[in-house]
């Protein structure tokens, strides 16, 4: 079952990929860009038990921190960019 | 009580793979913005939390499992904000759902 | 056997994209990204050479005595660090053209200095 | 099966790099690294290299997007430049490739024991270091001990880098050094972002603690620590803005403590020497020879950490003050 949980999550992240290169608002990619995020955090926890040494979670619990962490970077300056400069690009 | 246990992780890893499954599906088929939102984030929380919950069964009383409770925890909280966030910031900027009559306005506060 | 060089032909794949980047763009931003696609390659090189089948990460355990090589991680470990350092450097150079020339685009700064 | 991981993930890597070349969107393509940086992490996981991947999930998917969304904010966000293909520099690239395909035959095959570079020092490292250094983190023996001088300069080239950034954005503009006004960010609209962010960030600097001083056992160790602890400032900065970041760290303090962590690092080499052994030769700071490697080990690790975190701190806040004051200067 560990087996197809990581092939389930491999597909998912191909979907992702998807979604994130097909678009088309820049809001459909930051979503496909978190979803890929939490899917890589599952990803690890799965392939530590796979490979027998499951103590290495703490590095899932970075990417969980770090995909937060993006997307609000990704949020902030998106919505600080797009108010002060849309006469910039709407012009 | 071993084999229940093993049944249970088996069974939660199984429905976890399902969910993440038909999450992505509806992050790639669903027409606009928001329906996908909602596929994803929906879905990512409970698909998480089934697999989380499987590989907890898996591991036995321990470290690794207290920091599978981290993990558990951590996507608990970011996940869900994360996605409101989005499509908060989305409603606010020009983006608006694709057939929104004023007469079913559901984003009333 | 093409699967004993998967690895490495990825490697060259991700060299080329990173490299073609880097020389056609006139963007400088995109130039940044493509020169970090480079390295990325660089990186993957270095672990994919670490990496001894059968073996384990080189942290000591019971399980196993058979481990990867540590020394092309250690290496890698401290350059991506550098990597992000210089990375921000660049970056800086970038902000600065930008506010002298009001462009990150190659040709237009090179029509200015040649103005 | 990890066959077919080792080929999906190095597929959507590719896949992704092609992404990356064709966008025009400046923005879509940083997201593109996000995600690049997270796969070639899992890809590192994947091949062993967990140290590896703790810090290029942090870097790759973490700072370097930030650094360059804050620089989109003020560069612009779309490219102008026409794509098409260039013959000349996709002949060139080609001609690397090919170069690069014919090396790769004569090389050990992916995996392979007996190949040159586990011939040399790599076996010396994993048997001798449990006995030597007496930490399990082989990765974290070598790093700090073994090949301590090379993080030396390392920690040094960081350190330069960032006085480099902070001279070059805040040092000619004829930046004052008080603090500047920031309008209230669009964060504050977000109160759910803010809260979960005031539960997060302690939580994030204590996990970033943990990593530095579980290095020896564990993956982790000083520059993971370092990218961490910084994210969390980050967050900070991004959720209450820069003014509120700065009272609690102003930039004076960065500055000291970049240096400091070099210090701590240099300063551990000279008392060595002066203990009689060699320059970061930790076997001679305690009588015992493996405890004074642990003593040493944790004092650089400490000093390593300082570094990274200041640097990466002081250049993220040499970003965005810039982008506040390159943002008031259009108007």
């Amino acid at each position: 079952m560990l087996t197809l949980a990581t092939i389930t999550l491999i597909l998912v992240m191909l979907m992702a990929i998807a979604r994130a290169i097909l678009g088309p608002t820049i809001y459909d990619r930051i979503l496909a860009v978190n979803m890929f995020g939490t899917k890589t955090v599952l990803l690890i926890a799965v392939l530590g038990f796979l490979s027998g040494r499951p103590e290495f979670l703490d590095i899932a619990l970075v990417y969980a921190l770090i995909n937060f962490i993006s997307i609000i970077g990704v949020l902030r300056f998106f919505e600080y960019r797009s108010a002060a400069s849309k006469k910039e690009y709407s012009s | 009580m071993e084999t229940l246990t093993y049944l249970l992780s088996q069974l939660l890893l199984l429905a976890g793979s399902f969910l993440i499954f038909s999450g992505a599906l509806g992050l790639l088929r669903f027409p606009d913005f928001f329906t996908r939102v909602h596929a994803a984030g929906v879905t990512d929380t409970l698909a998480a939390t089934f697999i989380i919950l499987g590989l907890m069964l898996i591991a036995g009383w321990g470290l690794v499992q207290a920091k599978l409770i981290m993990i558990f925890l951590f996507l608990m909280i970011t996940s869900p904000t994360a996605c409101h966030a989005l499509a908060k910031s989305a409603l606010h900027g020009q983006l608006k759902p694709e057939d929104e009559r004023p007469d079913q306005d559901s984003r009333a506060p | 056997m093409i699967l004993d060089y998967l690895n490495y032909w990825a490697v060259a794949m991700l060299m080329m994209i990173g490299l073609y980047i880097t020389m056609t763009q006139g963007n400088l931003v995109k130039k940044l990204i493509g020169l970090n696609l480079f390295q990325t390659s660089v990186f993957i090189f270095y672990i994919s050479v670490a990496k001894v089948s059968g073996g384990t990460a080189p942290i000591a355990t019971e399980l196993s005595d058979l481990y990867s090589n540590p020394l092309p991680h250690v290496l890698i470990l401290t350059a991506i660090v550098v990597g992000i350092s210089t990375l921000a450097l660049a970056l800086s150079l970038v902000a600065q053209i930008k506010a002298k020339y009001d462009s990150i685009e190659e040709d237009e700064i090179r029509q200015q200095d040649s103005e | 099966m990890s066959l077919f991981l080792d080929f999906s993930l190095l597929l959507m890597l590719i896949i992704i790099a092609f992404a990356i070349a064709r966008t025009r969107d400046l923005f879509a393509a940083v997201m593109f690294s996000g995600i690049y940086g997270l796969l070639s992490a899992s890809f590192f996981i994947l091949s062993d290299a967990v140290d590896v991947a703790f810090t290029e999930a942090a870097v790759g998917a973490g700072i370097f997007p930030i650094l360059m969304l804050v620089v989109l904010s003020f560069v612009g966000r779309y490219e102008r430049s026409e794509r098409r293909l260039k013959p000349v520099p996709l002949l060139i690239a080609l001609g690397c490739g090919a170069v690069l395909f014919v090396a790769f035959q004569q090389m050990p095959a992916f995996g392979s024991p007996d190949g040159p570079s586990h011939q040399h020092v790599g076996p010396r490292y994993i048997e001798e270091s449990p006995s030597e250094i007496g930490i399990p983190n082989m990765v974290t023996s070598v790093l700090a001990s073994y090949r301590g001088f090379d993080t030396l300069g390392e920690v040094v080239v960081i350190f330069t880098a960032a006085i480099g950034v902070f001279a070059l954005l805040l040092g000619a503009t004829g930046w004052s050094g008080h603090y500047l006004p920031l309008k209230p960010s669009s964060m504050s609209s977000h109160k759910i972002l803010r809260i979960v962010g005031k539960m997060l960030i302690p939580l994030i600097l204590l996990f970033g603690l943990y990593v530095q001083f579980h290095g020896e056992y564990g993956p982790g160790g000083g520059f993971q620590a370092g990218v961490i602890f910084a994210a969390g400032i980050i967050l900070y900065t991004m959720l209450f803005g820069m003014q509120r970041a700065q009272r609690v760290i102003p930039l004076q303090a960065l500055r000291l403590l970049t240096a400091l962590g070099v210090l701590i690092y240099g300063s551990v080499g000279i008392v060595s020497i002066l203990s009689g052994g060699n320059f970061l030769d930790y076997s001679a700071l305690l009588p015992d020879d493996i405890a004074g490697q642990h003593v040493g080990i944790i004092l650089i690790e400490l000093g390593v950490g300082i570094t990274v975190a200041a640097s990466m701190t002081l250049i993220f806040f040499a970003f965005t003050l810039a982008s506040i004051s390159a943002g008031e200067s259009d108007k």
